[in-house]
């Protein structure tokens, strides 16, 4: 089984998960198949022809080009089948700085979901480490467990069945490290603490709701946790632009023509874009133009921010267990 | 301020009730029906309520006023699903397959009871219909009742349009309508330059005019804006958010002067009242029962030659109370230092800019001629209060835009 | 006496209250008095010598220079004397605008506290405005009414003793808006709602803990106040610095001298500030750069941000009446 | 994973135990005692206990185990404190006067009861004495215990440093000391350049080798760091926080390799491995009983070459699994082509600067080495949660700094 997700290779070979990238909102997996076909936008791309080419290269296709990259979690996160909401890598680095998580660390997680962070832990705790991974959700867990399979995590991790609300966690100070993502993580709280080392065994809960963190906190407390920190941790992407902002080319004389710009009463949020451009056009050809000495066309490297962009994902709330 | 009840002709925000994005600012009319998405619906009814009423429309696509019990009682939060859940375990999702077959109505079935019931009784039929209600859990039922009362909910709200609903109206369909300028950046200006009644700004605003209707409504009905515009001449949309204010025509003739930047650089250059080429002075008198295109055009361009004169009248005075600018086309720079030599010592002044880039490069330059200079952005975050689901919203806004702020001072030392 | 918060004048009288200012973080009001006088660091400054100086002067003292600047609410808030914690300009400029202020408004404010927020208010609602001010604290309530006299607000601010959670607002249908900053908002809002005016009257209160928003929210509700939002504005800072930014010289011969840079094993941080330099001032001497293309200084405007800044003041929940 | 047990010789993360911020870093040994605060703490004792072990000092000044047990009834959330209050009217601060003259216990008084009773018996007295503590709110009450408690305590905790701790420890104690680099952008970086056990990673990083000592740590026991330096040579500190890992001495020699730029500089231009001048080998096997300070620099600056020549070495192969770099001082860009020519293609690289311009300034020119490209910043916030106070910290760091991340690729375009 190819172990795309903790290995390294410097040529496509069948079996193994890859990413074809478009651009960065089209990044698309694909498990590599003699005799398959992959479609893009960009036109066929047949398994066949990808086999034996190098990572990271640029690849023609008929409607334009794209990239072969090699697997990793966070290129997953980003194109994984939703089963679940699921935990993006801006949580996810957090999560795995907090609990501590290194090769050799043996971890456990509830629930599953669509297993976006269950990868992310089985690529830092590699090649020694365990991850035991929980879902209340029977058809869930099973597809995540073939999923770990097809990735070549099996050896990693194991993804059980299992309502660690009503049964715990089946294991008594074991883990290093434990991470919860359910609607009621405090009522787990107790056997949570069972499961942890006694000697600085970590624990983090993840919820979007502040009554969540409210109880989770209180349970916490109430069975000897200590230094209970609670974090939002949330991502502000800038979009980046060259763009030449002129200054104003103050004009001593009427060189505007009034005409072109009658006003009108309709309601019509009409953009004044191609006004602009059209004053544009009549600025360049005016010769009119008295510039003083700070009048020129800067080069700005202009950062953007996108409209709208993720809020709030949830509340990590993080305590460590010493008894 | 205007007043409270809804007449013809009046600008007003219309919106879904339950729906805040589905605002939409119109002139209101008898016999001129609207459309709220697809839905036709006839105003003649408004007219002599106050604003801020509810109303539903009926079967003729005219609406009827809903009490405000009555709509307390259609409110998201059913006190049923509010109830603080407790410890005890709720229902999960662990048995529910997503089939997309939960609802047993056919879209046909829907659209028959649409016509014969209420909202709350097509939602109630609904419900009673969809097999996996049960099974979900109440947070989940809620946020299902939440979106079938969205789509099927016939109440609108008349809303009397101010800045606030403006902005946020704006902002929501798309930001670069009002250049970016988020509510809270709005605020801020509108406090570091110290906007009140009865004294005299210089706003740089072109595009909705959001940033002129901002301090006009906060003249009330005495003060003085020279709204600047970079364009060769005013444009049609450049008074939209003054107009929609409702205010008397003369209020507005008394306190708001566009002026074309230029005008102002020719005063600068002069430093005396420039002779203006009058072209249209003349036909200022025209016939007014001519109704012609043409002497129309005539009547706004002599309209606007005299704001232009009172303008520059006004600031040859150098004594403007505040500079208030929006810029998104132009580097900003040299339109400062030109608006800036119009304010008086002590005055503050803020710049607006989407990007940080082109007000860090002022920066400097700034420096020689205010104090109190600070680059700041704000950061608003809006929340989800609900018993035992409170967080904050998922989306938001990442950015408010940046704002350079200061205070003009003369810095000759004089010696005391 | 002088209304410096809500007029301009060109030069400075007697019975002003002006800010002077010496840096962004050292700003102080006075009060203009013949025969006083007010020590800066910058040297001491007679009142006298300031009476008809022209606002916005730089003054020369005996060791630097300060500015007199006009009154305004922003300034104000800056330098008050803190008797409670108050409320900052950002915060302020947006509770402003949500509650629809403007020329004329009647707005109801408990608590006064130090009067941060009611000369913003009061500057809003000038001149035909009115805003009634509660405070439970009776010393401070005096404070504050005779505050504003000195300040020429008197004839639109009344501040009063009073405790509206036990005794209410003692108006009815009278406020265009209504600002609470109260450790228990949610037991006033019943009598907030007999306060306000039926038809669109707005209400806005500030509290710092999530548990507040709650019993606000739920007690909006109860009241069937409609658009009920809960916002958090805050303030993020930046500081600009202009500076060069060299592009590293790389070297192909071995001009560097290991000597300079002995390793050690000390656990005493110190900053390698003083190395860095050293290396600057090497590499300035060296002759055997191998200055490729794009080696050379680039000149930027850093915008730093500061260590520590202001995360959290409070919850703003704003709602409408309409009934 | 490093011992369970406080060794002698071990690094060890002391703190006062309810005071995170009071977090130093000291090598522990016998008999050598260190200073919290004012306070001399002898450590023998704590030597055979385990990490994370609680202590409280006696009136030796020696440190006696405490029990978690013991801990959690001296924890600051005192129960009869916590209890959520209700809807009845709190207590407020109408009827205080603050004139500080509350307490009292005089400072001498205060003093001999430290001397003579435990820390909790020292705050019950502070309570009794204190005229205004039954005034105070409860949630008054229940700060001023706080602050005494922080004062008044004499309870230490022990930690074993790893770099989660030490990154909070330096940035609390001012974040130029590690760059600016927060946790939360350390912990992207880590994540988006897929560091993980066995695979090879270039990192640029001086200061305290905070980056350095996170790659190591993610590395386990297998893999290959090469610690680039710009500084003409290892400067003092740059493996301070890797030697505060407690690593086996063998593991670090076998993973961690410093190497000057220049040296890579000169790689790039040769395209073979140089001949690095040798100065210092020859003297490598020196007689090591005689200790002189010049034979010790011998030692050091033979293992650094021995360092640098398997550095070279690996990097030659131009397979380099990731870059993570962290530039404050210089301008990154011609650093990062420099660097990123030795990764193997489709490997991800991250940089870290507290500054947004000189990212910006790489960004056009790495598009056409890379692909995925993006420029983010991250916003932590921690919060305060306690029953009827929760709260965000109303004090935060406004910036985790910038990182600019990708994927290295060849754009030359294969046909299919």
């Amino acid at each position: 089984m190819a172990q795309s997700f903790i290995s390294y290779k410097r040529l496509v070979g069948v079996g193994d998960t890859l990413f074809v990238y478009l651009s960065p909102t089209n990044i698309y997996p694909i498990r590599v198949t003699t005799g398959s076909t992959f479609q893009t936008k960009y036109g066929a791309l047949r398994h066949d022809q990808i086999i034996g080419k190098p990572y990271g290269c640029a690849l023609q296709c008929a409607k334009g080009f794209v990239h072969l990259l090699h697997s990793t979690p966070e290129l997953w996160t980003l194109s994984l089948p939703h089963r679940t909401q699921i935990l993006y890598t801006t949580d996810i680095s957090f999560i795995c700085t907090q609990l501590d998580l290194r090769p050799g660390s043996v971890v456990c997680e509830a629930g599953t979901g669509s297993g976006s962070l269950s990868h992310a832990i089985a690529r830092t705790i590699a090649p020694n480490g365990r991850l035991v991974t929980y879902d209340f959700h029977e058809e869930r867990a099973a597809t995540a467990r073939q999923e770990f399979a097809d990735h070549g995590l099996s050896d990693i991790i194991t993804a059980e069945h299992r309502d660690v609300c009503c049964d715990g966690f089946a294991y008594t100070e074991y883990f290093d490290a434990l991470f919860l993502d359910l609607p009621h993580p405090w009522l787990t709280i107790s056997s949570a603490n069972r499961a942890l080392k006694p000697n600085g065994g970590r624990i983090c809960c993840f919820s979007p709701c502040v009554e969540q963190v409210q109880k989770t906190c209180a349970a916490l407390n109430d069975h000897h946790f200590l230094d209970i920190d609670t974090y939002e941790c949330v991502l502000r992407p800038y979009d980046l632009k060259t763009q030449s902002m002129p200054s104003y080319q103050f004009s001593s004389t009427k060189s505007y023509s009034e005409e072109n710009s009658e006003a009108n009463e309709a309601m019509d949020e009409k953009s004044d874009e191609s006004l602009a451009k059209k004053l544009r056009t009549e600025e360049d050809s005016s010769e009119k133009n008295d510039n003083s000495s700070d009048v020129k066309s800067n080069e700005y490297v202009l950062t953007y921010s996108p409209n709208q962009s993720t809020g709030h994902t949830g509340f990590l709330t993080v305590a460590v267990k010493y008894q | 301020m205007a007043e409270d009840v809804i007449r013809e002709g009046y600008y007003v925000i219309i919106r879904r009730t339950h729906e805040r994005e589905s605002s939409r600012l119109i002139k209101a009319e008898m016999d001129k029906p609207v459309f709220l998405g697809k839905q036709k619906i006839h105003l003649n009814n408004i007219f002599g309520q106050r604003f801020g009423t509810t109303f539903e429309w009926n079967r003729n696509r005219d609406l009827d006023v809903v009490n405000v019990q009555q709509l307390a009682n259609t409110s998201l939060d059913l006190p049923q699903l509010s109830a603080p859940s407790g410890d005890n375990k709720d229902k999960d999702n662990r048995f529910i397959i997503d089939d997309g077959k939960s609802q047993k109505l056919s879209k046909d079935d829907i659209e028959v009871l649409k016509s014969e019931l209420s909202s709350s009784e097509v939602i109630e039929n609904l419900v009673k219909n969809c097999s996996t209600f049960e099974q979900k859990t109440s947070f989940a039922q809620q946020k299902y009742l939440k979106k079938k009362q969205k789509k099927y909910s016939n109440l609108v709200t008349i809303l009397r349009p101010n800045v606030r609903l403006l902005a946020e109206m704006y902002f929501s369909r798309g930001p670069q309508k009002i250049d970016y300028l988020r509510i809270d950046s709005l605020s801020q200006m509108l406090s570091l330059c110290n906007v009140m009644s009865g004294r005299r700004y210089i706003v740089l605003d072109t595009n909705l005019g959001i940033l002129t209707a901002a301090v006009v409504e906060r003249l009330g009905s005495s003060g003085t804006v020279i709204q600047v515009y970079t364009d060769p001449g005013p444009v049609s949309t450049y008074r939209q958010s003054v107009d929609a204010l409702n205010l008397p025509k003369e209020t507005i003739a008394n306190m708001l002067f566009g002026l074309q930047i230029n005008e102002i650089y020719r005063l600068s250059q002069s430093n005396s009242l420039p002779e203006m080429s009058d072209q249209s002075c003349g036909q200022q008198s025209g016939d007014k029962s001519e109704k012609t295109v043409e002497s129309e055009k005539l009547i706004r361009r002599a309209i606007r030659h005299k704001e232009a004169l009172k303008a520059l009248e006004i600031l040859a005075q150098k004594d403007m109370d505040g500079l208030l600018l929006l810029s998104k086309t132009y580097d900003p720079l040299n339109i400062v230092l030109l608006l800036l030599d119009f304010l008086a010592d002590s005055r503050p002044f803020a710049i607006f800019s989407p990007y940080m880039e082109p007000l860090s490069h002022c920066y400097s330059e700034l420096k020689k001629k205010a104090v109190f200079l600070r680059l700041t952005e704000t950061w608003l975050r809006k929340y989800q209060v609900l018993s035992d689901r409170s967080r904050p919203d998922m989306s938001m806004s990442p950015s408010s835009g940046y704002l350079l702020t200061g205070i003009k001072v003369n810095n000759n030392i004089i010696q005391c």
